[in-house]
């Protein structure tokens, strides 16, 4: 697992072509000489995210839309009749509470979603490491159309830039 | 372009392809066959390669053509009239409108429900269409998006603008803990319509902004300076790794599943403002279906609507593409006769009721004062887009325009006369009116058309229309030469 | 009524012990001595210490952005300096009166808080209007805080006018009268002490009782006066207890809103419409226009207008004819003898009318077979032959037997407020030097073509006196600001030997004094020592006379404050009875019809009268209940005389008649002869100074030439020929209902029931209540459920209950700009439908406040509980909760919700000023502002204050004690109030009558329970008497 | 971070505290008064020493507020209760003299109402004063809401005022649990109990 916190000095090896980094990332994969690489891409290519999916294993943001939505329903739920509880007030000839609840499924699901979504979001930055000011090379050309691979801790003379010069990376060079 | 150049420095200055470099269409179905992918129009003949996609999407946020500045100087002047007749209804009161007894809901809960339909296209077309992995949606669902994030923003100012004692609604309409002990009324559907409001815009800007970050990012990359900084902080500092896109990926999809319901949640509970009162023409189980799609039929005719004029104002020919377009085009063809059949499954059960009150509603929709509002209604939501039946039509982006622009007045048309002329003319003959919209009214209405192009202007001004990572996915990928060669012999020898 | 009126001591002094009736001067010394009120007026004594007028919900409109720092300014808390005995701030204290809008004199309670008038009811123990009250009574507290009354008194110079001190004015006034030989009196009605004490001031001044000059708009007091003298010799209106009769029989007749005695009449009337107790009148009606009371016959027959006397005659050929019918000899022979006469006259009539002779057949049988009466005669036939037809409505009462059983003439008659001829007398009279003009309006009363503007031009002073600025005053040269009927003294007797007090419960709100005190003032400089200091004095030294006649066991003193208190004492007259006189040879005065091509009624409207009730917002506002119509004046046509010359509604069309022209639009009105066209008077003032009545409608006078009545010398106002021409214009006129003919098959809402029906179902099969319900009931814990029930059997669409509504809850009057938009504030309203042909149709008028559902589709959808329901069956509107989503008024299929589209702030309405001054209100119900949605609530303060005291007395609430404002005032006794969960309670009672059933509940009887809203408001259906079943179930009592 | 969180947190909790003790229309202008409504003391016309009144000359508060068992409102003591005794008491002191100067000119003198609902709300003394417990015995004293009055100088707000305190007493007001029926609320909550 990279930790860019640890360790930003390294190679950048640019990739042009998808075939060629999802390659390199498969021999990357195999090679025991590359350890904590990160690979950047401009866009959730398929062949990148099964290497992902291999890597990083079960997304835990499900977890976190889960709970997000358990809470929303509870909360849904909860609310309305917390209140009623409350304070009982007759409307159009009927006690809240008991008599009520098909209202509150409304409250339930809306909250369900509400809650689901804000989790996933706050789960998506804390498991993609968001926000990263620090750990971030400075390769504009990323969100662009380049593939880049990092490794860190070694040098633009190492064999690991040697072989992803093999595997054909564009252009090598240190990463500061 | 020197700026440009400047701007947008290239690590790799030249590959051994040469960047622009086009695909048959065999290739190309070749290459999405190969990858597991599928276009839903096979004529698409893409004449960039995703390294194009940056420069001229952010063309727009670089450059604005003038065009853009007239567009927005008139929207920011319909928005200020409109701002300025609510101040003068507020000081006033709402007697300034032409709301009367028992006319108490007329041209603002028109415009909301009508905001709030056209924000599910945008819905629709992001997240439902994203889990049916429709890919033409890639191209358009930014500028849906962001359609949708302002028309309920719009929308949401209408329930204020509505209610007579708004420096109060905000205080009592809401939840929270007071003095008073007491609460809001959780049976009342207008409490499920704050929730089910509040609920959509959160959740669709969330899926916006999401969509977004990686995008800010590539703004970020292109520019220096404090507006780096902005969009840096914008973008959570993204950078593309594919731990970011991992849990990216499963979150987004999420995020889709998520939205998918409120797609058909948000317009029935609208609906249910009308179906769970007792009024004759408004207490109908058909209710949310049929407010559902007429929702998504006049979200589709204004992204339409929206995206014509913009992917000329920003020269987003090449990648709003007339494939997308038609595809959108057949959405609304199909969504319009579903609600076709829903106009004409309501009278059929208002008549199988053999409920006075509700007949007499439908009948004097058809025929009464308000019938020009139904046929209007009746024109633009069910005949004229049967002309979409054509190919030709769906292809003429001229033509389709005027019908979409059409639709989305015959949407407007419904929803008025679904409002007022239940209202009218209801139960006891003795308390029957009628109703005329006022200046203020229709002030407030253009307003709103102000404010939420407005929106949509600032929006394209510093964002980007086009989702530019979700556009790259459904591009031709940037694949080497001897890839390209081997799949070509495979398909030879296939 | 007999043993009602025999008021004696015991009881008075009885009553004195009830804290109910107060004597302001009790309370308010200063009115008892009557002192000068423009001096000497003390902040602390008169203002309430928890005054809560207003809403201070202002300061957050003004600063709705600054919302989180909103704070009320802080208020202050204002002792008595000196706390009256029996004064408690926030009690409110009732004085007995007596109305003074009409001559009818009904006995009033005037509800005081903290000293100022906030409600008028009538006095309930009053035999003559047992507690109703009618539009113009209720509105009376709008005229005594009308802004635009006279501040000061004013001189006349030209066209201009100059407020000048009581003291320069009187100046005048006095010079004026030292040199005068000749001085006269011009005054309204009335029938107490005032015409004599005005007499006696004329004698007093040196002039002669003769220059007294009464004159009333309403000439049937004149016309039956007239004929009642010549046919007995007596100039006295009759007694009419139609409680008595089975059947009325009436002849152009209007006597429900606009007749002699309208209130009491209505009393009587629904008296005899009790279904329940088995005696339901039948009630006849032959008119030309469509009156309100003609909306509630049983059978109505369309006559051409101006035919009224011909239709009485041939009654009482009818009548004669008959066998069976009664009159001495000798009147019988005078009978035919008049018939002989008129026999050209009656010779084609049947077919000129279109009443078949076999019609007056059978009216005659019933009218002797039963206790009976023939009443004739209103504002829509005030032509040349109003006095015959009154002598033949005598004949027909005469034949029928109906003198001694439902007309009283010699036991108790009614006095007449008027001298019959005084108009004639006054052209006719010399020159006057001094003319004072007292609460009377002849320029705008008496049609233009009598040119009255000239014969008060010659003369050299003209005082007028009003409580309201008047027409006449442009003619005035010194006007003096009146006191109004609740500032004054006064007294009526409107039945011989029936006392009724007025007493002042205020003290002048504005710079004015009372008429018979300022004559007291001039007559103090011609004549020392005067015996008495005011007319209050005079009043106590004149009512000695009825102290004696009664001769009650207590000291005079004792028993004047008792009356006081009460309001009302007496004991009716007896005279010996006169034979019917021979009246033959005035017949010979008898004119055919006009012959036009259309002929003109112009009835006296049911709220302004002939105008004096114009300058009332909120008269206007409640609008004529058959149109809907408020604030204009329109014309009134059949709707197919409407469509054969192409007249549609607000069409604007030019009338002519004889004596001008006016321009109007037209309102088809089914039930109006073909010929027949309708202009309501009340409206067309021309006075600036009133911005409430100031060009507001046409006054159709002006179109009527210059004739009068032979013998009774009243103008001729009504039935002469005029032309219509379409201008081609428009003009909307302000109705507040749709021009609805029919229910378009809605069964649900007006429901009828034949008679023989009423009588075989007496209570429902299955309760109103019990509706099959999924939901437990909720309400069982409490002790109370309010219910109301409206018998639209009795319902005549007088517009009382919109008007007491309106007093008592602080309801606005929108104006009729509002109203043309659809934005009445009424929390009541009057629905009319008509049923049936459109010449001779069925009319229904329902009042539709908030029904109060147990089920209530409003309190569901509002989204911050601003109105809930409560474990007594009241919907409840918080209005401080309110943040006006609207949502409650558009679930509601009653559409009763009323929304404040502006802040109606006091003194604006529209481009008219507005009667709302902040003391005016009624300050136990909260004002409105802007964005909040209000609606009927039960009159719920009156409720808690039931409750309240019944809570004090350790009791329960019982039966009657709460009743809400319409029920209150309702002269035909249509609502009843109360609790449904006392079965022994008369709601409770009525909502299981078998004509009960709820509005939009669907029929019950089929299992079909329409919306099941359960509303608490019940309707009684209206009951038809079908042909072949009056024989059986006409009168059971 | 923390510092952060503890920044927004305070933020969040003084913004929902304020919003809490915030209802429109409830608090008086340039009032002492708190948030809650507690402690209003405006300066009154006269300083009257409710303490020296009700405690060392023991009058009881209904001698003065004597509408309070007969009417909506309390009401002040008219200057004649006042002149009662002061004509012979304490005729020296200053503002006994302002006093009689102003009933001998007939002019009231206007207090600054310090219990002073807004103008929506119907609160009636009387149904309150009267209100018994099952032994007949009163439920309320004049402390209950308007607190040791008798040991104040001049007046000050003791309670809140708010509706929540209002409604919290009265939900507590209870008839105990019956066999088989539940506890039964005796004071009404119904928005119209005070609101018409």
């Amino acid at each position: 697992m990279a930790n860019p916190k640890k360790e930003r000095k390294g190679i950048v090896a640019v990739f042009r072509y998808l075939d060629k980094v999802s390659d390199a990332v498969k021999h990357m994969h195999r090679n025991k000489q590359f350890r904590d690489h990160v690979i950047y891409s401009p866009t959730s290519y398929h062949e990148l995210m099964e290497h992902g999916e291999k890597v990083y294993g079960f997304s835990e943001v499900r977890w976190f839309t889960l709970v997000g939505a358990l809470a929303g329903i509870a909360t849904g739920f909860g609310m309305p009749i917390g209140m009623d509880w409350d304070w009982p007030i007759v409307v159009g000839g009927k006690m809240g509470g008991f008599y009520s609840l098909p209202a509150y499924f409304v409250f339930g699901f809306e909250l369900m979603v509400l809650f689901g979504a804000l989790a996933t979001i706050i789960g998506m930055i804390i498991m993609g490491r968001l926000p990263d000011p620090r750990g971030k090379i400075r390769h504009n050309a990323i969100t662009n159309d380049r593939f880049v691979v990092f490794v860190p801790g070694v040098g633009v003379d190492s064999e690991q830039a040697h072989l992803l010069r093999q595997w054909g990376a564009d252009e090598v060079h240190h990463s500061e | 372009m020197d700026r440009k150049e400047e701007q947008a420095p290239r690590l790799v200055t030249e590959g051994p392809d040469g960047r622009g470099e086009s695909l048959t269409t065999k290739e190309m179905r070749t290459v999405t066959e190969k990858g597991g992918k599928d276009l839903m129009s096979d004529e698409i003949v893409w004449q960039r390669s995703i390294s194009d996609v940056n420069d001229s999407i952010l063309l727009g946020i670089d450059k604005p053509s003038k065009t853009y500045y007239i567009a927005l100087a008139f929207s920011v002047l319909c928005m200020a009239i409109g701002i300025a007749a609510w101040v003068y209804m507020i000081n006033v009161g709402m007697g300034v409108s032409g709301l009367n007894s028992p006319v108490y809901w007329g041209v603002f809960i028109t415009n909301f429900v009508f905001w709030v339909g056209i924000g599910h296209a945008g819905t629709l077309i992001s997240a439902i269409l994203f889990l049916f992995r429709a890919k033409w949606r890639n191209s358009i669902n930014r500028s849906a998006e962001a359609m949708t994030v302002f028309a309920v923003m719009t929308a949401g100012l209408f329930p204020l603008i509505h209610v007579g004692r708004v420096w109060l609604a905000a205080y009592w309409m809401l939840p929270l803990p007071n003095t008073n002990n007491l609460w809001v009324n959780f049976r009342s559907p207008l409490i499920w319509d704050v929730f089910a409001i509040s609920t959509y815009l959160t959740v669709s800007l969330l899926f916006w902004y999401m969509g977004l970050v990686p995008d800010l990012a590539s703004i970020r990359d292109r520019v220096k300076g404090i507006r780096r900084l902005i969009y840096g902080m914008m973008s959570f500092g993204w950078t593309g790794t594919v731990r970011q896109w991992h849990h990216y990926e499963v979150g987004y999809a999420l995020l889709a599943a998520l939205a998918t319901p409120l797609v058909l949640s948000v317009h029935s509970i609208v609906s249910w403002d009308f179906a769970m009162s007792a009024q004759p023409g408004w207490h109908s189980t058909i209710f949310p279906p049929y407010f559902v799609a007429g929702a998504i039929l006049s979200g589709c005719a204004m992204v339409y609507t929206l995206v014509v004029p913009f992917r000329k104002m920003f020269q987003l020919e090449q990648f709003i593409r007339k494939e997308h377009l038609e595809a959108l085009i057949k959405l609304t063809l199909l969504t319009s006769t579903i609600v076709s059949y829903a106009y004409s499954i309501e009278f059929f059960i208002a008549w199988y009721s053999g409920n006075e009150y509700e007949w007499a509603i439908f009948v004097k929709r058809a025929s009464g004062p308000y019938a020009f509002y139904f046929w209007t209604m009746v024109f633009c939501n069910c005949v004229f887009p049967l002309a979409f039946w054509s190919k030709r039509i769906r292809n003429n982006i001229a033509v389709a325009f005027v019908v979409t622009v059409l639709i989305n007045v015959g949407m407007w048309f419904e929803r008025y006369n679904i409002i007022i002329s239940s209202l009218v003319e209801d139960f006891v003959p003795g308390s029957w009116g009628h109703y005329e919209p006022s200046l203020v009214e229709i002030t407030i209405t253009v307003g709103s058309f102000g404010w939420f192009f407005t929106w949509m202007l600032i929006f394209a001004r510093f964002f980007p229309l086009v989702s530019m990572s979700e556009l790259k996915l459904i591009m031709p990928k940037p694949l080497s030469g001897d890839k390209l060669k081997s799949l070509k012999e495979g398909e030879a020898h296939g | 009524m007999t043993e009602r009126l025999e008021t004696n001591v015991n009881q008075v002094s009885q009553s004195s012990r009830s804290p109910h009736y107060m004597a302001a001067e009790e309370v308010l010394p200063e009115i008892a001595e009557g002192k000068d009120s423009s001096s000497g007026k003390k902040e602390g004594e008169i203002l309430p210490v928890d005054r809560r007028d207003f809403m201070r919900l202002f300061s957050l409109s003004a600063v709705a952005g600054a919302a989180s720092c909103v704070r009320r300014p802080a208020e202050k808390a204002i002792a008595y300096v000196k706390q009256p005995i029996d004064q408690v701030p926030g009690v409110a204290t009732h004085y007995a009166s007596t109305c003074g809008s009409c001559p009818a004199g009904c006995g009033i309670s005037v509800k005081t808080r903290e000293g100022r008038p906030v409600k008028l009811e009538g006095n309930s123990e009053h035999p003559l209007n047992q507690g109703g009250l009618c539009a113009l009574g209720q509105a009376e507290i709008q005229g005594l805080y009308h802004p635009e009354r006279l501040q000061s008194p004013q001189f006349r110079d030209g066209d201009k006018w100059g407020d000048v001190t009581w003291d320069e004015a009187l100046a005048k006034v006095i010079a004026g009268v030292k040199n005068a030989k000749k001085v006269g009196i011009f005054t309204g009605g009335a029938t107490g002490h005032r015409h004599e004490f005005f007499e006696e001031v004329l004698k007093r001044l040196g002039s002669s009782e003769k220059e007294l000059y009464t004159w009333e708009a309403n000439s049937l007091y004149s016309s039956v006066s007239e004929a009642y003298r010549l046919s007995f010799g007596h100039a006295d209106l009759p007694r009419m207890e139609l409680s008595e009769a089975a059947f009325i029989v009436g002849v152009g007749t209007d006597f429900q809103v606009s007749g002699l005695s309208p209130v009491s009449h209505s009393k009587g009337f629904s008296q005899g419409r009790s279904v329940r107790r088995g005696r339901r009148n039948k009630f006849v009606q032959f008119e030309s226009n469509l009156t309100l009371t003609g909306s509630t016959a049983d059978e109505r027959h369309v006559i051409p207008a101006g035919n009224e006397s011909v239709v009485a005659l041939l009654l009482v050929k009818a009548l004669y004819e008959n066998p069976a019918s009664k009159g001495t000899q000798k009147f019988r022979s005078d009978v035919a003898a008049t018939l002989q006469a008129q026999e050209a006259v009656l010779l084609n009539a049947y077919e000129t009318i279109g009443v078949g002779r076999d019609v007056f057949d059978g009216i005659a049988q019933e009218l002797i077979e039963k206790p009976s009466i023939v009443m004739a005669g209103s504002g829509a036939n005030f032509d040349q032959n109003a006095t015959l037809l009154q002598l033949a409505a005598i004949m027909a009462n005469t034949l029928s037997g109906a003198f001694g059983k439902t007309i009283f003439f010699d036991e108790g008659w009614a006095k007449s407020p008027v001298r019959n001829g005084d108009l004639v007398r006054f052209e006719e009279a010399g020159k006057l030097d001094v003319l004072f003009v007292i609460d009377s309006d002849p320029l705008f009363s008496v049609p233009q073509s009598w040119k009255l503007g000239d014969l008060f031009s010659k003369i050299p002073l003209i005082v007028s006196i009003q409580s309201f600025p008047v027409e006449t005053d442009r003619v005035a040269h010194v006007v003096l600001p009146g006191n109004h009927n609740l500032e004054s003294w006064g007294d009526e007797q409107s039945i011989a030997g029936f006392w009724s007090m007025r007493q002042p419960a205020v003290r002048p709100t504005k710079n004015s004094r009372q008429a018979e005190d300022i004559l007291l003032w001039v007559l103090a400089s011609v004549e020392k020592n005067l015996p008495y200091q005011d007319y209050r004095a005079y009043l106590k030294k004149k009512w000695h006379a009825i102290y004696e006649l009664i001769r009650p066991s207590i000291a005079y003193e004792t028993f004047f404050k008792a009356v006081i208190r009460r309001g009302f004492t007496g004991k009716m007259s007896i005279r010996a009875a006169n034979d019917v006189k021979d009246v033959q040879q005035h017949f010979r005065t008898l004119k055919a019809p006009s012959v036009g091509k259309f002929v003109l009624a112009a009835p006296l409207d049911h709220r302004l009268v002939e105008g004096r009730g114009a300058h009332l917002p909120i008269l206007q506002e409640i609008g004529d209940a058959l149109t809907s119509i408020a604030w204009d004046t329109w014309l009134a046509v059949n709707p197919h005389t409407a469509k054969k010359f192409g007249w549609q509604r607000n069409q604007l069309v030019s009338v002519t008649g004889p004596g001008g022209s006016v321009e109007l639009a037209v309102y088809p009105l089914p039930g109006l002869h073909p010929d027949t066209v309708v202009i309501p008077r009340g409206n067309g003032h021309e006075d600036k100074r009133s911005t409430i009545s100031y060009l507001n409608g046409v006054n159709p006078l002006t179109l009527v030439e210059k004739a009068s009545d032979p013998l009774s010398g009243q103008p001729v106002t009504s039935v002469f020929p005029v032309e219509i021409k379409a201008t081609g214009k428009w003009f909307r006129l302000a109705a507040m209902q749709k021009l609805v003919h029919d229910m378009e098959g809605r069964a649900d809402i007006i429901k009828t029931m034949p008679m023989k029906e009423v009588l075989k179902k007496a209570t429902h099969k299955r309760g109103l209540d019990d509706v099959p319900d999924l939901f437990p009931k909720l309400d069982e814990e409490s002790k109370h459920r309010w219910g109301m029930s409206i018998d639209l059997d009795r319902c005549n669409g007088c517009g009382a209950c919109m008007a007491a509504c309106g007093i008592e809850n602080n309801v606005p009057q929108a104006g009729r700009e509002q109203i043309l938009l659809g934005r009445e504030m009424h929390w009541i309203r009057l629905d009319r439908y008509f049923r049936g042909d459109l010449n001779n149709p069925q009319v229904s008028v329902q009042p539709v406040m908030c029904q109060h559902c147990n089920h209530a589709p409003c309190e569901g959808v509002c989204p911050v509980y601003a109105t809930t329901h409560d474990p007594e069956g009241l919907n409840a509107m918080t209005y401080n909760r309110c943040v006006g989503t609207r949502y409650c008024a558009n679930a509601c299929p009653y559409k009763v919700r009323r929304f404040n589209w502006w802040t109606h702030r006091w003194g604006e309405m529209g481009e008219r000023l507005q009667d709302r001054n902040p003391r005016a209100t009624n300050p136990d119900v909260t004002v409105r502002t802007k964005g909040v949605m209000e609606k009927c609530s039960f009159c719920l303060q009156r409720i808690t204050d039931a409750k309240h005291n019944a809570k004090g007395q350790n009791r329960e609430v019982r039966d009657g004690e709460v009743q809400t404002a319409c029920q209150q005032t309702c002269p035909m006794n249509a609502i009843v109030f109360g609790n449904l969960k006392d079965p022994t309670s008369r709601v409770a009672q009525l909502r299981d009558d078998g004509r009960a059933y709820l509005m939009l509940g669907g029929a019950p009887e089929h299992d079909h329970f329409g919306l099941k809203t359960l509303p608490n408001v019940s309707y009684l259906a209206e009951v038809t008497l079908e042909e072949g079943t009056q024989e059986e179930h006409g009168h059971h009592g | 971070m923390f510092l952060r969180i503890l920044v927004l947190s305070c933020f969040l909790s003084s913004s929902a505290y304020s919003w809490w003790g915030y209802t429109p229309g409830d608090s008086v202008d340039n009032s002492t008064q708190s948030l809650f409504g507690t402690g209003y003391h405006p300066k009154q016309p006269i300083d009257f020493n409710h303490r020296m009144h009700a405690t060392d000359r023991k009058i009881p508060c209904e001698y003065c507020h004597s509408a309070a068992r007969r009417s909506k409102t309390a009401g002040l003591p008219p200057l004649n209760t006042c002149m009662g005794c002061h004509k012979i008491v304490n005729t020296s002191a200053e503002p006994i003299k302002k006093m009689k100067e102003m009933f001998d000119n007939n002019e009231p003198i206007k207090w600054v109402k310090v219990h002073d609902l807004p103008d929506f709300v119907r609160f009636s003394h009387r149904v309150h004063v009267l209100a018994k417990d099952k032994d007949g015995k009163a439920v309320l004293e004049c402390q209950s809401c308007h607190g040791q009055v008798q040991g104040m100088f001049t007046a000050e707000q003791w309670a809140p005022l708010q509706m929540g305190w209002c409604v919290d007493c009265h939900n507590n007001v209870k008839e105990p649990a019956k066999e088989g029926k539940p506890a039964l609320t005796t004071a009404p909550v119904t928005c119209n109990t005070c609101h018409f």
